[in-house]
């Protein structure tokens, strides 16, 4: 493994110190490793919280700022967090108006969070628990449908509604609304090591892709000859396509999420062939983010969401945002 | 056996837990290398350091304090799926101090069971856990010492991660392998048994007896 | 070579589409395959040109935008674009007050900046050139040393000169001041291989890496064995200050510059690192930057990067940008 | 020699470079990738292209046109070190047509030497280019014929070329490979003398004449 680390033992709590040193008037760590904004939210909103394993950034805590996250808190690598520090982080989110928390899919991560939930009830605390499962591999059954980049949207805009100071429940509709009209599809062409153990977290041929593979190197079902970059495309759109039931004249919000090793270039040849085939069954393309929101260290692949976006929700992804890895004007 | 458990008793129990992870912590990360994300082993490793401190000396003498105290610290491990598991079973034993042995761990499982709803079968540590918490009923209502219990859970928790191994994963990050699970015992009902084995060890190890209970 | 690319002689055409397409509110493709702004420049301003191989993306033409750069002429795969494309570009950003040329110093860029700076002057036009070569693994010699992420506070205090309407003298004379007062040290672990080639553009051992590795694969001096976070932090650092004479007391801005496969992990440790040396030497770190900003391909290392700020700088480098990959607030 | 060349003649000499390239790219990128990034047999192949184009029937038969329309062509191929320099080359003989074929490449040449600091030895395309202008000029000076000239020319560039193999790089990309670069020839020098090779080979196709000059 060609990693520039130190200690396996100290990755998480050195890599969040670099983070924060890096951006000193926007993030601090605060209580138990927990990140968040400098210049806390105004007394009255709606604190907005998130939990996820590291190994994984800029996701999660590069979208902590205002008009997007709280506070976000990272878990070991690969690893949810667990309930100790989400409860403290809840707490501390709480600025009069109850907190919104904001869940991927994962097991580690949804046990945790239902036993914050718990702990936060008993002690009398206002928080409502929103599920992002947009991965589409996992089936029919929402609850095997895992959380992926569909993160980013509903960060962005229940963050922005929470910042502009809507309510607990109106920030936990839009956040469910946003959820339940996103798709995203996940490929996956190459291993990445796990930082701790120097292992490769899969196999995967030399001439093989993978369509359906998780944030961990979690099968998918879809193993397949590598194809061109336009048939990729083809091939995922057309299944996200089908998956939201998308009709001709409506709204969607693209994201092309890189896995780590696959570059700017081949996510922009992508994108490109999206657009295309957008345009020729008329559907619209009103937004797109391009980039690197969630990684899985090295691992070269990538992730395709789309969304049926809505006039608020419009709104709310052009609100802005002083997140580090998110910044909108 | 339906002697209730003092505080040293289990702390010996934590004690012979741990030093049966400590050896063997390799093995647990290489099987979850092989379904998972190779992580289990070092979970386990901080799982039982919280453990441990929990019932170190100069700490309270309340067994029940130690255990919250553990259950609490164990949820904090922040490793995944398995520390948050062991740590809501340790906190709903907590809630059974002063019941026996038996009922303490049978506590811990009904906790455990509103957490997940993984059931033996699923290729999940209920399958070693299981198992081992029935042989401490049989134990129990059998007339047998705590010792003999114990024992007969670490053999029941041993043969239950053992069958894993024909098991396809249902629950936790190795469901989405389906068949690929096959021919691997699970991590987390692994190190369960080794828990049980640890457990007996340390029971019995003051008491400098041979392991034929 | 597992890309998602099409044939690769439409690799830059495709991916400049797509990059297009992903920001239509910012980014147009104009003349021959230039990336301009959406918006050109209010009548009066300075224009600010920029020329580079492809295959680094975000770099160069990420950094168009308000703010930062007019145009951008981008090459095929990691080659210089030719002097008649900057020839057009230098003509397109010509608003009234004349355009600066910003060239990184690299053969091929240098040959064509050279041509286009004699065309354009017998085309009247008026241009100043300024040559980036921070890179101090090329000696003392400043013309062997390399133009490498220092393109980025270059692009971006000259850019923001330019906005706020200063002359091209001025906008010149910061971008030379920005440019004298910073150096780069890259350092490699893990090859990339040339998209249109499929071919490893280098070798390492497994258990090496090379500091002083260039932007294509081009070789360093400093091959050693693979050093932790904290060490490679310390080497590189030593070397950069020692190179500018860095004195306590001084205010610097430093960069890490991911090549392609490093994490965001990795650069925050190391970042980390270079923020608890600058400490103990009582030199100011007054701005960051970490994260991918001129990338090859899934090239694994990092540039390091550090620069003398003054007062000026720091305001012109604070100034609002929306260029897509560097926007500031 | 001393014989001004026609748009014709010049045409027949592109041609037979650029099949001579089009054989031989693959070697090219070849050689570029042990000391450079692998793309000159591309961009060379592109360059060609634009020429032919220049040349290509139905096109002006003035020769500066054609050579001014081929040097900005090739300017404009993107490709790096190599093709903005080709295209410096050909506008700089563009300027000097009128004058006899050695003065032209010498012209160009000229052109050349005002972009690029690196001169013979300097392991560059000049270590081809610059034996092969002065065989040009020997030949002229010597009462030569254009097409025993050419031939001279070829030879010279193919013994300049092959002795770059003991040179190391002070120029371009490779020269930070430093003694790495020693054992391989220089890919610019080696598309010259392939340049040059087919220059011979087209100015005497149509004469059907053998290559004995
Ligand atoms: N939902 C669940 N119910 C019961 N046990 C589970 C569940 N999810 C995971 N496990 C157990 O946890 C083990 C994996 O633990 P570990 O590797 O530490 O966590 P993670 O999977 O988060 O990396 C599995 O082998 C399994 O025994
Ligand atoms: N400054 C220079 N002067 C003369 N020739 C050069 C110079 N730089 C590069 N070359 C020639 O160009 C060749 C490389 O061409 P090519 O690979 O097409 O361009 P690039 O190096 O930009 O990828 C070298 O082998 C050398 O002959
Ligand atoms: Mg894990
Ligand atoms: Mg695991
Ligand atoms: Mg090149
Ligand atoms: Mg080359």
């Amino acid at each position: 493994m060609k990693k520039f680390i130190n200690k396996p033992e100290n990755i998480v709590a050195e890599l969040l110190e670099g983070f924060a040193l890096s951006h000193p008037d926007r993030i601090r760590l605060v209580g138990n490793n927990l990140v968040a904004r400098a210049l806390p939210k105004a007394k009255g909103k709606v604190g907005v919280v998130t939990l996820g394993g590291s190994g994984h950034e800029p996701g999660l805590s590069g979208f902590v700022g205002e008009g997007m996250l709280d506070i976000s808190v990272p878990g070991e690598i690969f690893a949810a967090p667990g309930a100790p520090r989400c409860l403290e982080a809840i707490r501390l989110a709480e600025y009069g108006s109850g907190v919104l928390f904001i869940v991927l899919n994962h097991a580690g991560d949804v046990l945790s969070s239902n036993l914050t939930m718990e702990m936060a009830k008993r002690e009398g605390l206002n928080v409502k628990m929103t599920l992002t499962h947009e991965d589409i591999s996992g089936g029919t059954n929402p609850e095997d449908r895992r959380g992926l980049v569909g993160f980013l949207p509903v960060y962005k805009v229940a963050g922005a509604a929470a910042e502009e100071g809507q309510p607990l429940n109106a920030c936990f509709e839009i956040a469910e609304r946003m959820g339940r009209n996103m798709r995203t599809l996940a490929v996956a062409v190459q291993t990445a090591t796990h930082p701790s153990t120097g292992q490769a977290i899969f196999d995967l041929p030399d001439d093989e892709m993978e369509i359906g593979m998780g944030q961990h190197g979690e099968a998918g079902t879809g193993r397949m000859k590598l194809k061109t970059a336009d048939e990729t495309a083809e091939i995922m759109l057309d299944m996200l396509l089908k998956d939201l039931g998308v009709k001709a004249g409506e709204e969607l919000l693209v994201i092309v999420n890189g896995a780590g090793a696959t570059t700017l270039m081949e996510l922009f040849t992508l994108f490109r062939r999206v657009d295309q085939i957008l345009k020729a069954k008329g559907i619209k393309l009103v937004r797109a983010k391009v980039g690197e929101f969630i990684t899985t260290q090295e691992q070269a692949g990538f992730q395709l969401m789309i969304a049926r976006m809505d006039k608020e929700l419009i709104r709310l992804w052009d609100a802005p945002s002083n997140a580090p890895y998110f910044v909108v004007r | 056996m339906s002697e209730c458990i003092t505080k040293d008793e289990f702390g010996r129990m934590v004690a012979g837990a741990a030093t049966e992870i400590r050896t063997k912590h390799v093995m647990l990360s290489e099987l979850d290398c092989a379904a998972g994300d190779g992580d289990h082993g070092a979970t386990m490793l901080r799982t039982m350091e919280k453990l441990e401190k929990a019932f170190a000396p100069g700490g309270s003498d309340d067994l029940k304090i130690c255990l919250k105290d553990a259950g609490w610290s164990v949820l904090g491990v922040d490793g995944g799926a398995s520390s948050s598991l062991l740590g809501v079973f340790f906190t709903g034993m907590a809630d059974a101090v002063g019941n026996d042995l038996t009922e303490m761990f049978e506590a811990g499982l009904a906790a455990l069971q509103k957490q997940t709803k993984a059931r033996p079968g699923d290729k999940t540590m209920m399958d070693a856990l299981v198992p081992a918490i029935n042989a401490l009923r049989s134990a129990a209502n059998g007339g047998k010492s705590v010792r003999e219990a114990l024992y007969d859970a670490a053999a029941a928790a041993r043969a239950g991660a053992d069958a894993t191994r024909n098991l396809q994963a249902r629950y936790g990050r190795a469901k989405f392998l389906g068949e690929k699970t096959l021919g691997h015992a699970d991590p987390g009902a692994t190190s369960i048994s080794f828990l049980f084995e640890g457990f007996y060890n340390g029971f019995t190890s003051v008491k400098g007896e041979s392991n034929n209970a």
